[in-house]
């Protein structure tokens, strides 16, 4: 395994200038996220409408570029989606990350899922995976609205 | 592997014509066991959970693998389940600690049994001294046991945990413990098993146990020194306090406040075994390749031999005589101190113990300072048996006796 | 033995061409001490203390020589002032719970400093949530090191023990514990050091330090996992309460009391660390043949280089710059996460570490959240130093950085 | 080293047979000491007259060979001393057990010495050494007037 294929431009790119890093105004749903292991902190802010439709998503937070270019990958797939659509794009991403070679959903397209193989890098680096799937875990609290804060802090 | 030639598995048997037959203290450790230690250090060494870098993570797998190992053997509902420590004495520690700290107040019982190890005593003893709570004991029974019926005796509405051992470590006796904790989860009282002398020679069934805790010393199951085994229900973990605080423990720690990691981090504080944890996974694939009924019934049998050619033997008396019966054996011999025994025997190269093996209060319920014990390992045989017999001949002829 | 080939004392640098900069959180282990661990399993492994066979006393023998050995490298007054622990964790959790037990109440106040790590804080940290004391901060200061002014200016008539790491084992700074102990035994005060960072780099002596407690981790001082050492002045240990209880650390067990061992079984409960404790009297010897003169000289030489070196480098900023310094130093590199760094130098074998360090604090007082660090070990050569930073150049490439 | 030596037949001869193992009528001082290790315990009485002269010396207790037989010895060639000789012939016995090669006390005859160097056979167990010294330093606690018991679970 070679660290180009972690460092993938397109994950250094969203690392550098993430999409979506911003607090959505009028958000109704919002969950906090922390790896401490690395010190990563995501805090994920949701609009949903009335028909369970995610009308927008952004993130605030800070973290490594594994991390950040996830969080701003994530937002920029799901946003427009419908709320059970996303929770199968999650499960699907999480899937992948630990043992599945590909991604099977149909709500994505296929340059969707791409960009989304550019994360797969981290399955050779069991402790970054935290940082790949913070801000998906989080998004699944922000939209069950748990209270308690994701934390990473576990061996999985 | 197979049980006949054993021994030789162990390297401390080699160009040697020892008897060792002070497993119930600790047991000698396989080739296996000590090879992974040294690999280990000498290829693999790094500090688990907390660096990124290869070794670190190659650590940590191996070191999380042997958790699940222990889970699948104990058959524990989860890993989560699975807390390491120092011994069996810290893992009851642990309990006595956090269970006194968060249920305990003055004039709550605990009920123990004249059987117990000092290690399962002590731990409660300071809560009677620091919240005022009480000691029970079961009493034993003329076969060195402790029955059922003299558990129930001493439960009352005041009992708050039971606190068992699992095998006596002097007589030898198997508990009922599986019937210990459905009469005690009648009443709503938690058991814990003092697994010590249990671990290395029965099943291990702990959701057939249905035990709340058990406490195992690994370096008495073939493992190395230095580590035990706390396995406690989720909830019970989920519930308690934390015990030792320090790194690899908490979740998020402020000037103000310290939020706490999930299981099994939580309980597991400081850098912790990390050689001796990797190891022990292989103390558990050696008992497993032997298979742990083959194990059984090879103790048993050696067992029944070492009853029967004792009880031959003019002056042994054996101490308790219980039905159910594991791999210890304590004897007294009248006119000979057993600490005089042990020395002689030693000079033969027969390692047995001589002492109140930390269960002082067994010895004062039967009026007797102090006894001679042989305890048993997979490693054992009959000819082992015969030489402890006939180092006991040779006692009695030094002193005289017939 | 000879510091500059001596990589070849360590097994894990054959045939590898690992750049171990990782040091603080363990460090590797020389050939002599795995060799004794094996010996010491494959030939004369026994229980100690508590049989009379001959192995048993040998193995006695050689856990007291330990403990000796210790106590003359640490120039403590008596041997009885040496507690083996699981590891530095364990021994201040052994202080804060008898320390707090016998003598502190509500609203008195322990001093820490901003520097320690989580192990010298979630201890006294409980003490907080049972006993309502609370947990004062000495300030850092800018050089990532906590001065006598900062520790002196919060203390009050409230203070009732105080507790400093002796290196930080983040900015390495070396804090002034001889100057502390004065300082706070003029008020009365007693000190705990923890010595984790200290103990492998440092000369150690207990009477000139004049501290109360000093705890010690083996695994990082080139020793086996699982063991650490409480070192205590002796009137303490005659004066706290024990701490776990079990076997080996009683005197007299009756149904209505017991009655404690004397020093230093008193603080020594279950069956220990044998094989650990018996090996790591080889660290202490190996140490002491390279000479710590010797090892402070070599470290000190390659801290400098490696302080040297990385300043140089565009992007990095060392975090602290203390005067008195030992064998850690963190960075960051604006653009890069530590833990981006952390797996890029892994992949050229260079193993540092990324993240908090277990010292949320300190962190948070500085508003980083994670840092990099390197740490050094004594077979850490110049050739690594540059290692290191090639590898950071090539983080920088990744990352597009000049 | 033989067991015979350690388990001479003076030795098996006192054990079985201890001298003085009574309890003193009128005594005036008396300590009890205890060896965890082995259950052994003993109880020494003294009755010292005005010029310190040890006029009667006896114990109660039950223990190992060794221990019996040393306590029975003991208080057969101590008994009729004076208290500094007494004092004398202890640490010399001490100082013999642990590491001197021979007695050197002047206040011994030489027949009471070979009696005394049968017990020096124990030297080879350092864990019967304890066995062999109890007697000698509950009786050393006794003349002293200390208050607490003598323990012997000490490595040394
Ligand atoms: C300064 C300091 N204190 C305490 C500790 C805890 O030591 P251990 O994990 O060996 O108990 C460490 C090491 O992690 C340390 O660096
Ligand atoms: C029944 C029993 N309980 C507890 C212990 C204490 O175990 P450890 O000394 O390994 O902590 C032992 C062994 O000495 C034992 O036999």
């Amino acid at each position: 395994m070679n660290t180009k294929e972690l460092y993938q431009e397109i994950i250094l790119e969203h690392g550098k200038n993430p999409r979506n890093l911003r607090k959505t105004e009028n958000f109704n749903k919002d969950a906090k996220g922390h790896n401490p292991l690395c010190g990563d902190i995501v805090h994920i802010y949701l609009k949903l409408n009335e028909k369970k439709k995610l009308e927008d998503i952004s993130f605030e937070g800070s973290g490594c570029a594994i991390s950040m270019a996830s969080a701003s990958i994530m937002t920029d797939l799901v946003k427009g989606k419908e709320e059970n659509e996303v929770k199968e794009i999650i499960n699907d991403f999480l899937g992948m990350i630990k043992i599945n070679p590909e991604l099977k959903s149909k709500n994505l397209k296929d340059d969707e899922k791409t960009k989304l193989m550019c994360l797969s890098g981290v399955k050779q680096y069991p402790m970054r995976v935290k940082c790949a799937t913070l801000s998906w875990h989080t998004l699944i609290s922000a939209i069950d609205n748990k209270k308690e804060e994701i934390n990473t802090e576990k061996f999985d | 592997m197979n049980l006949s030639n054993i021994k030789k598995e162990f390297p401390i048997f080699n160009n040697s014509s020892l008897v060792y037959l002070d497993s119930a203290n600790s047991s000698q450790k396989p080739q296996s066991v000590i090879n992974r230690i040294n690999d280990f250090y000498s290829n693999e060494f790094s500090n688990v959970g907390r660096s990124v870098h290869a070794l670190s993570i190659a650590a940590t797998n191996n070191y999380e693998n042997t958790r699940v190992s222990v889970q699948k053997y104990i058959n524990a509902k989860s890993k989560d389940e699975i807390i390491f420590t120092k011994g069996a004495t810290e893992a009851i520690n642990l309990v006595a600690n956090t269970f006194g700290q968060k249920y305990l107040k003055e004039n709550d019982e605990i009920l123990i049994t004249e059987l117990e190890h000092h290690s399962n005593y002590v731990p409660w003893h300071y809560l009677r001294q620091i919240k005022g709570i009480k000691v029970e004991f079961a009493e034993i029974d003329q076969h060195g046991s402790v029955s059922i019926e003299n558990i129930e005796k001493k439960i009352n509405s005041k009992t708050k945990i039971i606190a068992v051992t699992h095998v006596s470590n002097v007589t030898g006796a198997i508990l009922p413990i599986k019937e210990i904790s459905q009469l005690a989860h009648s009443k709503n009282i938690p058991v814990l098993v003092d697994g010590c002398q249990g671990a290395p020679h029965l099943k291990l069934d702990m959701q057939d146990f249905d035990c709340d805790f058990y406490a195992i010393s690994c370096h008495k199951m073939y493992g190395p020194t230095g580590l035990g085994i706390l396995y406690a229900k989720k909830k019970w973990l989920e519930e308690l306090p934390p015990y030792q605080g320090g790194g690899g423990m908490i979740k998020e720690v402020k000037k103000n406040n310290i939020t706490y990691a999930d299981l099994p981090n939580k309980y597991e504080a400081g850098t912790m075994q990390t050689a001796q944890i990797v190891a022990f996974k292989e103390s558990i694939k050696f008992i497993e390749n032997l298979g742990i009924e083959n194990v059984m019934n090879h103790e048993k049998k050696l067992m029944d031999y070492a009853v029967e050619v004792l009880r031959k033997n003019n002056s042994v008396k054996l101490i308790g005589n219980p039905k159910e019966k594991s791999a210890a054996i304590s004897f007294t011999i009248e006119g000979i101190h057993p600490h005089d025994i042990a020395t002689i025997l030693d000079e033969d190269n027969v390692a047995i113990r001589a002492g109140h093996h930390c269960c002082q209060i067994f010895h004062e319920t039967l009026g007797i300072p102090a006894t001679a014990r042989a305890s048993l390992g997979i490693y054992n045989t009959k000819e082992d048996i015969d030489r402890l017999n006939s180092s006991i001949n040779k006692c009695k002829k030094i002193f005289n006796l017939k």
